[in-house]
């Protein structure tokens, strides 16, 4: 069932999408349903047709997927590869899906038999590095943000509807949270990736006095050096650095590197 | 000028005189690591309040004049066709409480620019001309240089200037508004002994600036050193963050953003303030960009405000707040990087 | 006529996370009838360890999109009983609504948009915006509420930004406050129009025997920390939850189980309701008897309506909460914690069911060792035992296959199992 | 005490900042205006005619060679664009655009009939009137002769008072050669038309190599004196290209003040507010886009 309609004459196709999750909490699924006030004109605007969480119908029919998680079993990487032969468009929700998400912290081990005794002790289970799906299929858009933020995907999703190209602000978190005219976190002596993190999530975390931590991964102009001396000059820990960094996967190698630094200081 | 002389007690009541409106003035917003207090400016409705005696606040007023995100314009779409609507966002008159010199000199500085030339800016004159200003005179914090770019104290712009005299307020008033206000208050004559005083307080005031620029030549010096190496050095160190234009009183940049409802009924035209030490500043469609590096971003923004518009208006497009300054993580402050670049480093 | 009947459900739907149903019925036989969870394990556990403890609520968090304040909340709990800090009367209040806020919004989020539409015969909730707008405005309107608290009180409805250990980053806007206030004591109409809708609902008549392990309240209606209790009668404290859950694995399942005096337990809503339903407020307690819930009910299907008078509950001790908030002057958002040695344990009730936090902390605060158990593992076995009885019940009932296969799934779903969460 | 509550002044009234005055144009004003023809011209651009709707708006729009017009998609987004038709026939507004982002792009899918924003026009522009008499050679690179259409139809509908008129054009490729149904026409007035691909194809027959080769031949031609005296250059191309040229000009003994190019830097709003345009102090959407060369030497980084 696809209903025409016109934008400036242009005809814009409602299109079929899909909600699919790999290793995630799906928290990024539930802000859309989270969206109660615009639930009905989010709804207007696509026509669902797969959301196991939401509802039973499903059909491999859909023109654009949501993929939400990362991948962390071989099954994950089959039922990805499927969804990207069946979806015109491809789009990673969220930190999980674009970076590997908090899933890829334990990755730092490298020694995936010791995380698995960690937690099931002999018991046998299947697990992988986590990686992010652009890792394993070609990804058309990626919407940042552990969770995203219901205001951007609503902002996305129009755009991509209309077929509106569609761009990530380029600057950091700081831009954003002045705008909000919130008081720096390092005044209060807290460290905060604002700096150096893509905005786009309106200074959600700052804004609420928590510093940021990366969850939107690196802007294009990130100055990592600078703010590791900033970090130092302000007697913060180096490591509560490094754990933002490191949280959400966007700072990848950075963030790899830093470790090894710390590590082989202490 | 009409100069007036009353208590300092008398400012609560000038306070409650004005309370039927909408008063913007320093509050404090928490406690700076260090101990210190950290203020901004934000609708007061209680005396208590406000701190008259803050130093600096973090941000500017400028968002009750020039906000961070404006609505420009909004389109409604029926039957293929649209219509336009605009509205500058000017609902209510503001009574600015407190404001120093520096930020008065800001606000003449946005009218050069934003009421005169071309295209006057109705959004900001909308605000501009609602405003009713009550300055208040400040003592030097060991970050502001309001002297050095001649803005330590302010001719116009505002309806009445109060100088803290011992336990007295000189006041100057600039409007027949605020001559009329001050006719409720308990006020006297300066008297010569007055006019002796105010003149030792601004000598006292001036003796305490620790923070300086020199702005000789600059114009110049800027020019010559155009490839000079401090500016990659000052660049490496930048974060592109637009901290420092967020907070200045007089930076002004904007880029604009259109986005469609979910039911393609309504569209919006936003404008953000924006700052030209971000990478895409000077980007155009194509992925060319003028400035790629950081350190030619931070150096255009100090060629804008010392260099270019002091050719245009024959001032420098900044008034010495120091705000920058104390905001940027990286430690860059106008004064250093001025004297850096002058090659005369403290 | 025997019965004879194949279900299988590969990812059932309209529940959190990954799990399928398979049943064999010949000739009247249950030849087999399982509960399988294939969820991708993600090691929180093992993700926490050698971080600083700041990092476990904020981590932790992630285990669950749905009940992240819970996680958060129970890690903040363990954080805070490992160092010996006792949160202020302020902080514990906040907590507490921020907690009731959550659990408001999940039934109504399972109520209305996953369980609703099997007992209106249609898929998911989008056929009911046409056919029962007026239930599906009010359920938006009641989870857009009990969101906008959350917002307002922990920074964010999903992975809170102002919870943190000591207390909070900031604090909630007093006049937000008291207008939320007025807003919850409108909603209660809402519940009583939801009453008379769930009324209406032909809930099956099976029961299974069960062991319904909750927090006791003393006092009020249990929510964070307190002592442990089961039907059958074990009591424990907080940090013995080790002999409340009894972790095991098996094949069938990525998720860890538990078990305590019987085979299986079960925790939730339902369970909740049958330890302290003495604890109830009254207008709570005259829906559930309307809606024929009295304690102790053994009908798993009977945790849809305890989720629905544990709303009132909750919406009627927020109310409370807000006006005590409101009553008393903001104390500091947060105390200065100090790092040591410990091993603590935080228990929370979260909308599925209880959930346990255990960090072992070193000298500088970082996390030697952590574990989670999360309701839905707790429930994973008792949903096996009780689908293998379900499937019994079906044959001796004479039902067919669509009906068997759909009894099924409201079985699992009546749970409002939370699969990745319990597989973390 | 009521006396003390401030009057709301709308002040923006009193001084002629007010929305609805048309004629004017003030900040968010724009002209509404239907695109009446769209021409693909080659694989990337496409020439729109564009016909402002309300008549008595249509009759005051007035502009001149080299200036341009802001361009809305309602909803979609605002750009820049350089006005391509004759200053003089009041016929509709030709702009000939290239799809390379958020607007332009969708742009492309609009159909004849689209309403659509025009604001303007902008800017500062190539003095043709005080070029009479002279010279004229117009250089144009890939899309810069976009800009210098208008100019070139300016001449032509006075020809005759002109003296010698020279277009050099240069593509990279024959396919991307814009306004290929004209050159007939041109030549028609008695205008030298060089034609010059970076890369040829098989039909091509004509020259191949930078347009530099061929001004020098054009320079060769000439007398110093005439190109000092009598002569006036308008170029328009990417900054390295005019650059290139403007200097070989200036060596050829052009002054600099007789050099006009049009400098393209990013643009919100084409009034002298949103700075990004700035080179320097300097913006390009007031004192520009067109400036002379001495003037572009003088700005930093304009190049
Ligand atoms: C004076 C002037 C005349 C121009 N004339 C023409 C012309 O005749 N034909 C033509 O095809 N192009 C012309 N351009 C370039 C044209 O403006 C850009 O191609 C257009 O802005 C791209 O917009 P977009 O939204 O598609 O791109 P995006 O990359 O999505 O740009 C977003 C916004 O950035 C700004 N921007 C981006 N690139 C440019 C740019 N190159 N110049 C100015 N602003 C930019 C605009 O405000 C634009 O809306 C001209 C530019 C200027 C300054
Ligand atoms: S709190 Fe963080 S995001 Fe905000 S200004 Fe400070 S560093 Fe930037
Ligand atoms: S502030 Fe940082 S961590 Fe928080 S939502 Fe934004 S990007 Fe993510
Ligand atoms: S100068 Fe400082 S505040 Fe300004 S952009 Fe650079 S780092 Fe940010």
């Amino acid at each position: 069932m696809k209903t025409e309609r016109t934008f400036l004459g242009v005809p814009v196709v409602k299109p079929r999408v899909g909600f699919f999750d790999l290793s995630s909490c799906e928290g990024c699924q539930l802000q859309i349903l989270n969206n109660e006030a615009t639930l009905l004109s989010f709804l207007s605007l696509v026509e669902i047709v797969n959301f196991r969480e939401g509802m039973k119908e499903k059909s491999d029919e859909y023109d654009i997927a949501f993929v939400e998680g990362s991948v962390t079993r071989a099954d994950e990487e089959e039922r990805l590869k499927r969804i990207r032969e069946n979806a015109g468009t491809l789009v990673a929700l969220g930190s999980c899906a674009c970076f590997g998400g908090v899933n890829q912290l334990k990755n730092r081990f490298h020694d995936l038999e010791w995380v698995k005794k960690e937690v099931y002790g002999d018991f046998p289970i299947e697990t992988r590095e986590a990686r992010p799906i652009s890792a394993f299929v070609p990804v058309d858009l990626e919407i940042y943000g552990c969770p995203i933020k219901k205001e951007e995907v609503e902002k996305i999703v129009t755009k991509l509807v209309l077929g509106h190209e569609i761009s990530h602000p380029n600057f950091p978190v700081c831009m954003e949270c002045k705008a909000n005219e919130n008081v720096c976190l390092y005044d209060l002596g807290e460290p905060c990736l604002g700096p150096v993190t893509r905005a786009g999530c309106d200074s959600w975390c700052t804004s609420n006095r928590m510093g940021c931590w990366g969850c939107r991964g690196p802007a294009p102009a990130a100055n990592l050096e600078q703010l590791e001396e900033i970090i130092k000059q302000k007697n913060i820990p180096q490591e509560r650095l490094l754990d933002r960094l490191e949280c959400f996967g966007g700072f990848g190698e950075a963030a790899r590197k830093m470790r090894h630094r710390l590590e082989k200081n202490s | 000028m009409i100069f007036k002389i009353f208590q300092a007690s008398e400012v609560e009541t000038l306070f409650e005189l004005l309370s039927v409106n909408r008063i913007v003035g320093p509050v404090e917003k928490g406690r700076h690591v260090n101990g210190s207090t950290l203020y901004d400016f934000d609708v007061v409705y209680d005396f208590k309040d406000l701190k008259l005696d803050y130093g600096q606040t973090i941000h500017s007023a400028k968002n009750y004049f020039l906000p961070y995100r404006e609505n420009l314009c909004t389109f409604t779409f029926e039957n293929n066709d649209w219509q336009k609507h605009v509205d500058f966002g000017a609902y209510q008159a503001h009574v600015f409480f407190g404001l120093h010199p520096c930020d008065i000199n800001a606000l003449n500085k946005l009218d050069k620019v934003l009421m005169g030339d071309l295209y006057p800016n109705p959004f900001y004159g909308a605000k501009r001309s609602n405003m009713f200003i009550v300055g208040h005179s400040c003592l030097p914090t060991p970050s502001c240089f309001c002297h050095s770019m001649g803005a330590d104290s302010v001719l116009g712009g505002f309806d009445l200037f109060l100088t803290r005299m011992e336990d007295e307020y000189m006041a100057e008033v600039r409007s027949a508004r605020a001559y009329h206000i001050l006719e409720r208050l308990e006020t006297r004559e300066a008297t010569h002994e007055d006019h002796l005083l105010f003149r030792k307080t601004a000598s006292e005031k001036r003796s305490l600036f620790t923070c300086e620029v020199d702005t000789s030549d600059l114009t110049k010096i800027l020019d010559m050193e155009f490839e000079s190496e401090v500016w990659k050095e000052w660049g490496d160190r930048c974060l592109s963050c637009g901290t420092c234009a967020n907070v200045c009183p007089t930076c002004y940049c904007y880029g604009v953003e259109q986005e469609v409802n979910m039911d393609f009924s309504h569209a919006r035209k936003v404008k953000q303030l924006y700052s030209c030490n971000l990478v895409d500043f000077a980007e155009v469609a194509g992925g060319h960009n003028f400035r790629p590096e950081s350190s030619t971003r931070l150096k255009y923004r100090y060629y804008h405000k010392h260099r270019g518009f002091v050719e245009a208006y024959e001032e420098s497009l900044c008034v010495g707040c120091g705000r920058c300054g104390e905001a940027c993580l990286a430690d860059i402050t106008v004064p250093e990087v001025i004297a850096s670049v002058r090659g005369s480093e403290k | 006529m025997k019965v004879n009947c194949n279900v299988d459900i590969r990812h059932l739907t309209r529940v959190e996370g990954h799990g399928n149903i398979r049943i064999r019925i010949q000739d009247g036989l249950v030849r087999e009838a399982n509960w399988e969870v294939v969820e991708t394990p993600r090691f929180f556990e093992a993700m926490l360890v050698g971080k600083h403890y700041e990092n476990a609520p904020y981590i932790c968090g992630r285990i669950c999109g749905i009940c992240s304040i819970g996680h958060t909340l129970a890690s903040i709990r363990a954080v805070e009983n490992a160092l010996g800090f006792i949160p202020s009367k302020q902080t514990a209040r906040l907590r507490i609504l921020l907690k009731h806020m959550e659990t408001l919004q999940s039934h109504i989020l399972h109520l209305y948009f996953l369980a609703a539409p099997d007992f209106l015969g249609v898929g998911s909730v989008l056929p009911l915006v046409d056919s029962h707008p007026e239930v599906v405005q009010a359920a938006l309107r009641l989870k857009q509420l009990a969101n906008d608290i959350c917002d307002e009180v922990g920074g964010r409805r999903l992975h809170p930004t102002r919870t943190v250990v000591g207390g909070f980053t900031m604090l909630p806007d007093k006049h937000q406050l008291q207008s939320f206030g007025e807003r919850l004591k409108k909603s209660l109409a809402d519940f009583t129009s939801s009453a008379d809708l769930f009324a209406t609902f032909e809930l099956p008549s099976f029961e299974r025997e069960t062991e319904f392990v909750s927090l006791k309240g003393e006092g009020d209606y249990p929510f964070i920390g307190g002592r442990l209790v089961s039907t059958d009668g074990v009591v424990k404290e907080e940090h013995e939850y080790r002999a409340m859950t009894n972790e095991y694995m098996a094949d069938w399942s990525t998720s860890k189980l538990s078990r305590l005096s019987r085979g299986a337990l079960a925790v939730g809503a339902l369970a909740r309701f049958n330890n302290n339903f003495n604890e109830m407020n009254a207008l709570p307690l005259e829906i559930s008897e309307k809606l024929g819930l009295s304690p102790v009910n053994h009908n798993p299907f009977m945790n849809n309506v305890a989720q629905l008078v544990e709303c009132v509950q909750v919406v009627m001790e927020s109310i409370d909460i807000i006006d005590t908030l409101l009553d008393t002057p903001w104390q500091e958002s947060k105390e200065a914690v100090e790092a040591k040695e410990g091993t603590g344990v935080g228990a929370v009730e979260v909308p599925r069911g209880i959930l346990y936090h255990c960090l072992e902390l070193d000298s500088r605060g970082r996390v030697r060792k952590a574990d989670c158990v999360i309701p839905t593992s707790q429930n994973h076995a008792n949903i096996h035992h009780d689908i293998e009885a379900l499937a019994q019940w079906c044959v001796e009932q004479g039902k067919q296959d669509k009906e068997i296969e759909l009894l099924a799934e409201m079985l699992v779903r009546a749970y409002d199992p939370c699969i990745s969460c319990s597989v973390h | 005490m009521m006396d003390n509550k401030l009057q709301f002044i709308d002040l923006a009234d009193s001084r002629g900042l007010k929305n609805d005055r048309p004629g004017i144009a003030h900040f968010e004003y724009s002209y509404k205006a239907e695109i009446t023809n769209v021409y693909p011209l080659t694989a990337t651009e496409k020439l729109y005619q564009i016909q402002i709707i309300d008549p008595k708006e249509r009759e005051n729009f007035n502009f001149k060679p080299g200036q341009f017009v802001m361009l809305e998609l309602p909803g979609i987004g605002e750009a820049p664009f350089s006005i391509s038709s004759s200053p003089i026939r009041h016929g509709d507004l030709e702009l000939c655009i290239r799809g390379v982002g958020k607007m332009t792009n969708f742009l492309d899918r609009v159909q004849r009939g689209t309403r659509v924003g025009i604001s303007g026009p902008f800017g500062t522009h190539f003095p043709v009137d005080k070029m009479m008499g002279n010279d004229i050679l117009l250089i144009a690179g890939g899309l810069g002769i976009v800009p210098l259409r208008s100019p070139i139809m300016s001449v032509l509908e006075n020809r005759s008072r002109y003296g010698r008129v020279d277009i050099i054009y240069g593509a990279r490729e024959p396919l991307e050669l814009l306004f290929t149904y004209q050159y007939g026409m041109w030549k028609q007035f008695d205008i030298n038309l060089d034609i010059i691909v970076d890369k040829a194809d098989d039909k091509w027959t004509g020259p191949v190599g930078l347009i530099t080769e061929i001004l020098q031949k054009r320079i060769d031609s000439g007398s110093y004196d005439d190109f000092r005296k009598k002569t006036y250059a308008i170029v328009c191309g990417p900054p390295v290209m005019f650059q290139f040229v403007c200097d070989m000009l200036t060596r050829a003994g052009l002054p600099m003040e007789r050099m006009f190019v049009s400098l393209e830097r990013r643009m919100h709003c084409g009034r002298g507010k949103c700075c990004r345009c700035n080179i320097g102090s300097t913006y390009t959407c007031i004192e520009g886009p067109v400036f002379d060369y001495w003037s572009v030497l003088n700005l930093k980084e304009a190049i």
